[in-house]
């Protein structure tokens, strides 16, 4: 299997069709995975891919949207890339798509790997990327029953007051680093609304609901484009469970709208669009 | 013979320093272990490698008020603060502390981080396994170097060693209960020295390898936030209804704007500021500045906090593997 | 809680419809409770999602945005988009302990002067039996003790 | 640092009577920026506003807060004002005192605290103001008049003389409207036709107008001075340019059909014109019931059975040859720089009423039907008879409010004409037979208006008609007689009355279509459906809407003059915006900072207006705004995530700086 991304590499290198491949290397625990950049042949036979390869590495593709360039993707990865597609970020015969096959992936962090499939890889309903140029392996037959968000509504078990001091708890600890925006596909604002000054809509004061504002801000500009990928959590140095945000939405906007972000890459996101009957429970007062 | 203090003893030590001093110590928060206000001893936890966050944000909080002014009258700054302990911090972030010194400690003085640290007194805990990450003593420092605190603790059998470093030390040691240590000081396995590290980098080696490298980082500011050193920061003023605030936080080399000055950016690629942040941690720093060591400690919090493990020993080693290309 | 408990609402309300229904209950002399400050925008589709949790963010107990009803709108489109977005946020807030009885979206008509007084009426009887809301932890700025 | 003068308004005791208006004054003086402070018995009125314009010269001022009534009300006075001191006009922002507090909050600490903070909220605001200026765009100085009854012919008419060219669109195959079909006019009692059917005539033959009956408004884009229309013309079969409309056809053609003109109380033939004084004078052929044109469809849907015949006798009677089987309806694309509605009204459908036999009974007729019985081109030759029998009606029974003033119906308004069109119909039943005795059920005798009081006495004095006050209950069929039972609450005794004829005065209630029309054009209407004006008092024949005016029965119940004088009042508001060579645009639209657009469009998708164009720099695609085409509606600005859109007037600084004010 890693044989054909490498084949395809070389091909792909050699005959000049693209100038760079990205995909993943063994990190320097020896354990885990990380990006690659493959510009010469030779590197090519660093190429690996296994569950170890959780990177959506779809984001690196907003730095080089001039050169043509492959890039390995799962299948969640790619649907992140139908997302980009759709807003215009990309030319699709710039991009050469490398889709695995994949069966999910392992939680992993720096010298340390999961047993476990990730949690969204247990309920996931697509382990055949959406989109691709060529298939490494064979498509995998789609398990029921489809995803759940049974996370989701265990939280919202909890009272609203209870939701509140957890979430108050969780942004005390966060210290602004925008890992979870930087590594997200889906933030790729020239000037991020977070750190923009006129208006100033988040102030540098690190208090719990400025903290807020910002994951708010985040998780609703995500809003009908989120894949859940969960990088954003993967890369939280204090382990704030971002995705529990972009889950919820996803969550409404499937239930609301019966749109999922980047199955492909034609259909209109949900808030651009709007259905004139419809109610969404907004308007009902009477006297 | 060392000096021991029993593991009941430290107990009773740390409830007469709470009297005093607002002591700051490993608490496990979640899943693991920060550096937070305690209120009884019990609440400290002392089965960790190192923090995830370094003690720095007790002397340099990632924001704080630098002034206020309502009006006319300007509010004082500082405000008084209580005397600090800082208990069981290790000696990589001693170190840190001391390189932070460097900057905000020396003419001229940061008027804040000097207040803290006058009040501060710390109590070292040497290290007893380094963990995968450890490099402090490729930076010039080691598991049990006690150069840097004020009160040096080794943990053995039946209690700590202690060593106490300087009159500070003393003084908050007064009330302690000590003995003679039975148990011979134990022997710290010491993680191994990284070659390379004093060598400068080869010139022509720079553009490609920092580029390549830079690649893979997504700028964000993970590294310098859990940085033990780092001490970049970012202003900004609040004006509401007229009362005017200056307001300071931490900011990162490798943010967008780094530096920006009227609009013109000195690093303006990822590359550029990849290489910046590493010619300010390693060797090429003294060149510039004159400090005669590295302002990376060796504490490897980077390199476990990193998402794409951009890994500064890799870039250590590198720096004198590779050749001109 | 307190008797004297006062919930304070924000109110977007469209130039159009709702602002010109507000204007319309004051013309007609219709009272209504005094804990609403309507801020005046073109559309309900002007109302970035943000400033609703803005105003919650600074303390706001309800938050009030109004259009033109569905087909009515001056741009013949915007509330429907409004109401999508804001069908979405109601849930997000709610999942961050802002319960949804506190961001009501209604549709109000420029002769609906009527409806107006009673909506906001039924709005601030809705907060006052709610009470203070949920904050998110510290109100107070905690940066000057150093922490984070 | 802005220097900001805040002026709060007294109105009188409007905003003083409750605001503690020194209170406001005080904390204003605390408000940062805030330069001046100082406060008008009526800042709208000559010496409030020179006081205003003076202090912003003596201070130097650079941004006005006028804490005064709604913005809407004033704003653009006030804009003026501010303009006139030499500063730019929307460097003002007005805190809405009174409409949103004063006025709806009683006398109390909270009502001057709420006061304090909408001007603290406005003063913020303004703080983030910049000048901002209009652009020039041309117009098109041609009128759209929608619908040719009475209003709308008399607005085309008065648009034409002023040398303007007037496109006239009705959807019937004539114009005239509902004032052809009546009788007489009260109070005058001169007749109609008579008076309305020289103005159908001036229209058809103006050479400012193009007339197009048969037609509908379909789509409308565009802006003040730059309208699209659409307009769907229906296929009349006949072509016009040829037809000399010598009436042959219509005299000759076999089938017959209930006429709507005559409110289905007489017939016409399936090619014809509505009635004798038709403008254009000239046939279109009704397709639903040609006998042709049905067998053309049942041969084209391929039916089984037997085949209508295919008449064609017009065809073949026709002496030019007029008849267009061919004819198809067409979409006639017009540019118009400004639009005046006058679509009218049509009676209220009284089959509702149960007690007044809900349309069972054939004698229970309406006051449109009466009109046609007495008229002497009706269906009967002016001879007023019973439709069941055609006896001449003796007695004869009148109930008022039937679907006015009455919430059963939904219909809570008074329709207005309909006490005057009884007193008529008494007088005018009394001229056609003097034995004829009159009884009118009345709930008030609204007869305000000019020689209206008058002309109700003498419907009681020489009419001798018999008012009786109260409703009536029920209705039902003795033999040749109708039972009526009401009850009369001036003597508080119930009444029965044995009538030959009885005629509901039907009150007024929107065209058919009205509000689907107001969507297609964007303007607004009340739950009745009657298109709403302006300002009620102000701007009676205006909309908020640039460029599209008011005018007759559209906007609520109105009598012939009322619908007269406000047509004159539409072409007159119409004649002096086309008295300007270019249009002053409103600068408050959205503006894209191509530095922040990252190109993903999704302003373009959701613009409802297509104002989003793309622009390509020499790195990249970035979105640019159409500031002709820009509404300012703001949505493109609250969707794009990079907030790289900004509204002017509404900017996102401007909004948050009104949201921070509420919070100290």
């Amino acid at each position: 299997m890693i044989q054909q991304i490498k084949d395809k590499a070389k091909e792909l290198l050699d005959s000049g069709a693209v100038s760079c491949v990205i995909g993943y290397e063994r990190a320097s625990d020896g354990l885990t995975a990380r990006p690659l950049f493959v510009y010469e042949t030779e590197d090519v036979e660093k190429l690996i891919f296994d569950e170890t390869c959780t990177h959506n590495l779809v984001k690196y593709l907003l730095n080089i949207k001039d050169k043509p360039t492959a890039i390995v993707v799962k299948p969640c990865d790619a649907r992140a890339l139908n997302v980009l597609l759709g807003e215009k970020q990309h030319q699709r015969e710039k991009v050469n798509i490398i889709g695995e096959a994949c069966p999910g992936v392992v939680e992993t962090s720096w010298n340390k790997k999961g047993d476990d499939l990730e949690a969204r890889c247990q309920v996931c309903t697509q382990h055949t990327p959406p989109i691709y140029d060529f298939l490494v392996g064979e498509p995998i037959e789609e398990p029921s029953p489809p995803s759940t968000f049974s996370d989701v509504a265990d939280f919202e078990g909890k009272s609203a007051a209870e939701r509140a001091s957890f979430w108050a708890e969780q942004f005390e600890r966060c210290i602004r680093c925008y890992a979870c925006r930087n590594v997200c596909p889906g933030c790729y604002c020239t000037e991020c609304q977070v750190e923009q000054v006129n208006p100033e809509w988040v102030s540098i004061r690190l208090t719990p609901e400025e903290n807020l504002m910002w994951h708010v801000m985040r998780a609703f500009h995500l809003a009908g484009r989120c894949i859940g990928c969960k990088e954003c959590e993967r890369v939280c140095p204090v382990n704030i469970p971002l995705s529990l945000l972009n889950r919820k939405l996803q969550q409404e906007v499937l239930a609301l709208f019966d749109f999922q972000a980047g199955i492909d890459e034609d259909t209109p996101a949900p808030l651009a669009t709007f259905k004139k009957d419809e109610k969404l429970g907004i308007g009902e007062w009477h006297e | 013979m060392a000096r021991i203090i029993a593991k009941k003893d430290l107990a009773s030590w740390l409830e007469e320093l709470l009297k005093e001093h607002t002591v700051i110590a490993p608490t496990s928060v979640g899943e693991f272990t920060l550096f937070r206000p305690i209120i009884t001893p019990e609440e400290i936890a002392l089965d960790f490698d190192n923090t995830v966050l370094s003690p720095k944000e007790w002397f340099f909080p990632r924001a704080e008020s630098l002034f206020t002014r309502d009006g006319g009258a300007e509010e004082p700054v500082p405000q008084p603060i209580d005397k600090l302990v800082i208990f069981g911090i290790r000696p990589c972030d001693a170190k840190g502390l001391t390189v932070l010194d460097k900057t905000l400690y020396s003419t001229p003085f940061d008027a804040l981080y000097t207040q803290r640290r006058n009040q501060a007194t710390l109590i070292g805990l040497a290290c007893s396994k380094p963990g995968p990450q450890c490099f402090c003593t490729t930076m010039g420092s080691a598991p049990d170097d006690a150069s840097n605190v004020d009160i040096m603790l080794t943990e053995v059998d039946d209690g700590y060693i202690v060593e106490t470093v300087t009159e500070k030390g003393k003084a908050l040691i007064a009330g302690a209960l000590l003995s003679e240590s039975k148990s011979p000081p134990p022997q710290v396995a010491s993680p191994a020295v990284i070659e390379g590290i004093t060598e400068e980098m080869p010139e022509s080696a720079r553009e490609r390898y920092w580029s390549r490298l830079a690649d893979r980082c997504l700028h964000c500011h993970i590294c310098a936030f859990v940085c033990p050193t780092c001490y970049c920061t970012q202003d900004r003023q609040y004006d509401s209804q007229g009362r005017v605030e200056q307001l300071r936080c931490w900011y990162s080399c490798q943010g967008q704007g780094f530096t920006r000055i009227g609009g013109y950016t000195p690093n303006p690629t990822k590359t550029d500021r990849m290489r910046h942040r590493f010619y300010h941690k390693l060797p090429h720093f003294p060149d510039t500045q004159g400090s005669g060591y590295a302002t990376c400690v060796g504490c490897g919090r980077c390199v476990t906090a990193c998402p794409v493990n951009i890994d500064i020993r890799e870039v250590i080693a590198d720096t004198k593997q590779r050749q001109p290309v | 809680m307190a008797i004297d408990y006062q919930p304070k609402i924000v109110g977007f309300m469209c130039n159009w419809c709702s602002y010109a229904g507000a204007d319309m209950a004051g013309t007609s002399r219709m009272t209504y409770p005094p804990n609403i400050r309507v801020i005046r925008v073109p559309c309900s589709a002007r109302v970035d999602a943000l400033f609703i949790v803005k105003c919650f963010q600074q303390g706001a107990d309800g938050v009030l945005v109004s259009g033109c009803h569905p087909g009515d709108c001056h741009y013949s489109e915007g509330n429907y988009h409004a109401r999508r977005r804001f069908a979405l946020l109601r849930e997000l807030l709610d999942f961050l302990g802002i319960e949804k009885e506190r961001f009501w979206v209604e549709w109000v008509s420029a002769s609906e002067g009527k409806r107006f007084s009673r909506l906001v009426s039924a709005f601030t009887d809705e907060l006052s039996r709610m009470g203070p809301r949920n904050t998110w932890g510290n109100q107070v700025d905690t940066t000057d003790q150093g922490q984070g | 640092m802005a220097r900001i003068g805040v002026f709060i308004c007294h109105c009188g005791t409007n905003i003083a009577g409750t605001v503690n208006i020194a209170e406001v004054l005080e904390a204003a003086k605390q408000m940062p920026n805030v330069a001046f402070v100082d406060d008008n018995k009526y800042s709208c009125s000559e010496p409030g506003q020179a006081s205003i314009r003076d202090a912003i010269v003596a201070n130097r001022l650079d941004r006005v807060v006028i804490g005064s009534c709604s913005p809407r009300m004033h704003e653009n006075t006030f804009r003026r004002t501010v303009a006139s001191a030499g500063l730019n006009p929307y460097l003002l922002e007005i805190a809405n005192l009174r409409e949103h507090c004063s006025w709806v909050h009683g006398d109390g600490k909270e009502t001057t605290d709420k006061a304090i903070e909408l001007v603290r909220k406005a003063v913020n605001k303004a703080t983030h103001y910049e000048a901002l200026f209009p652009k020039q765009i041309g117009l098109t100085k041609r009128a759209l008049v929608i619908g040719g009854g009475i209003a709308g012919i008399q607005a085309a008419l008065d648009i034409a003389n002023s040398g303007y060219e007037v496109v006239l669109v009705e959807r019937e195959p004539s114009i005239g409207g509902r004032m052809a079909q009546l009788d007489k006019t009260f109070p005058t009692l001169d007749c109609s036709a008579c008076i309305l059917a020289p103005k159908m005539v001036d229209v058809g033959q103006h050479p400012n107008i193009t007339l197009l009956t048969y037609s509908e408004v379909q789509k409308v884009t565009g802006y003040v001075g730059n309208f699209e229309v659409e307009i769907l013309q229906k296929a009349k079969k006949v072509d016009h340019k040829t037809c000399t409309g010598c009436g042959t056809c219509w005299q000759k053609c076999p089938e017959k059909v209930p006429s709507e003109f005559e409110v289905e109380m007489g017939e016409r033939t399936a090619i014809y014109i509505p009635f004798a004084q038709a403008v254009p004078p000239k046939p279109v052929i009704d397709v639903d019931n040609c006998r042709y044109t049905k067998y053309l469809r049942f041969v084209e849907e391929g039916k089984e059975g037997k085949k209508p015949p295919q008449c064609r006798i017009c065809e073949r009677l026709c002496p030019t040859g007029a008849i267009d089987w061919e004819q198809q309806d067409q979409v006639i694309t017009e540019r118009v720089g400004a639009i005046v509605v006058a679509i009218g009204y049509q009676t209220f459908d009284p089959s509702a009423y149960g007690e007044y036999g809900g349309g069972r009974y054939p004698d229970v007729v309406t006051g449109l039907e009466l009109e046609r019985l007495m008229c002497a081109s009706g269906p009967t030759e002016g001879e007023v008879v019973r439709p069941s029998d055609g006896a001449h009606p003796k007695t004869v029974v009148f109930a008022s409010c039937v679907g006015s003033r009455d919430d059963r119906m939904g219909r809570s308004y008074c329709s207005k004409v309909c006490c005057m069109y009884m007193a008529k119909h008494a007088i005018m039943l009394k001229e056609h037979d003097p034995e004829v005795q009159c009884y009118i059920f009345y709930i008030d005798i609204r007869a305000g208006g000019k020689d209206f009081e008058e002309f109700a006495r003498r419907a009681q004095e020489e009419a001798g008609a018999i008012y009786l006050r109260g409703r009536i209950s029920k209705i039902y069929e003795d033999g040749k007689k109708l039972i009526v039972c009401g009850e009369d609450s001036l003597m508080g005794r119930p009444v029965e009355i044995a009538a030959d004829l009885v005629v509901l005065a039907t009150g007024m209630v929107p065209s058919d279509g009205a509000a689907e029309l107001a969507r297609t054009l964007n303007i607004s209407y009340d739950s009745n459906n009657f298109l709403i004006e302006a300002h009620v008092k102000l701007r009676p024949v205006e909309t908020q809407t640039d460029g599209i005016f008011l005018a007759g029965a559209c906007i609520g119940p109105r009598d012939i003059p009322e619908s007269v004088a406000q047509g004159s009042a539409a072409a007159a508001k119409l004649a002096t915006l086309f008295s300007q060579d270019t249009l002053i645009t409103d600068p408050l639209t959205a503006v894209v900072d191509a530095a922040w657009c990252v190109g993903c469009f999704l302003c373009q998708e959701v613009c409802p207006f297509n104002a989003i164009d793309s622009l390509v720099t020499d790195t990249r695609t970035v979105a640019v705004v159409n500031e002709g085409l820009c509404k300012g509606c703001g949505l493109c600005v609250a969707d794009c995530r990079g907030g790289a859109i900004k509204l002017r007037g509404f900017s996102d600084q401007q909004l948050l700086a009104e949201v921070s004010a509420l919070w100290r």
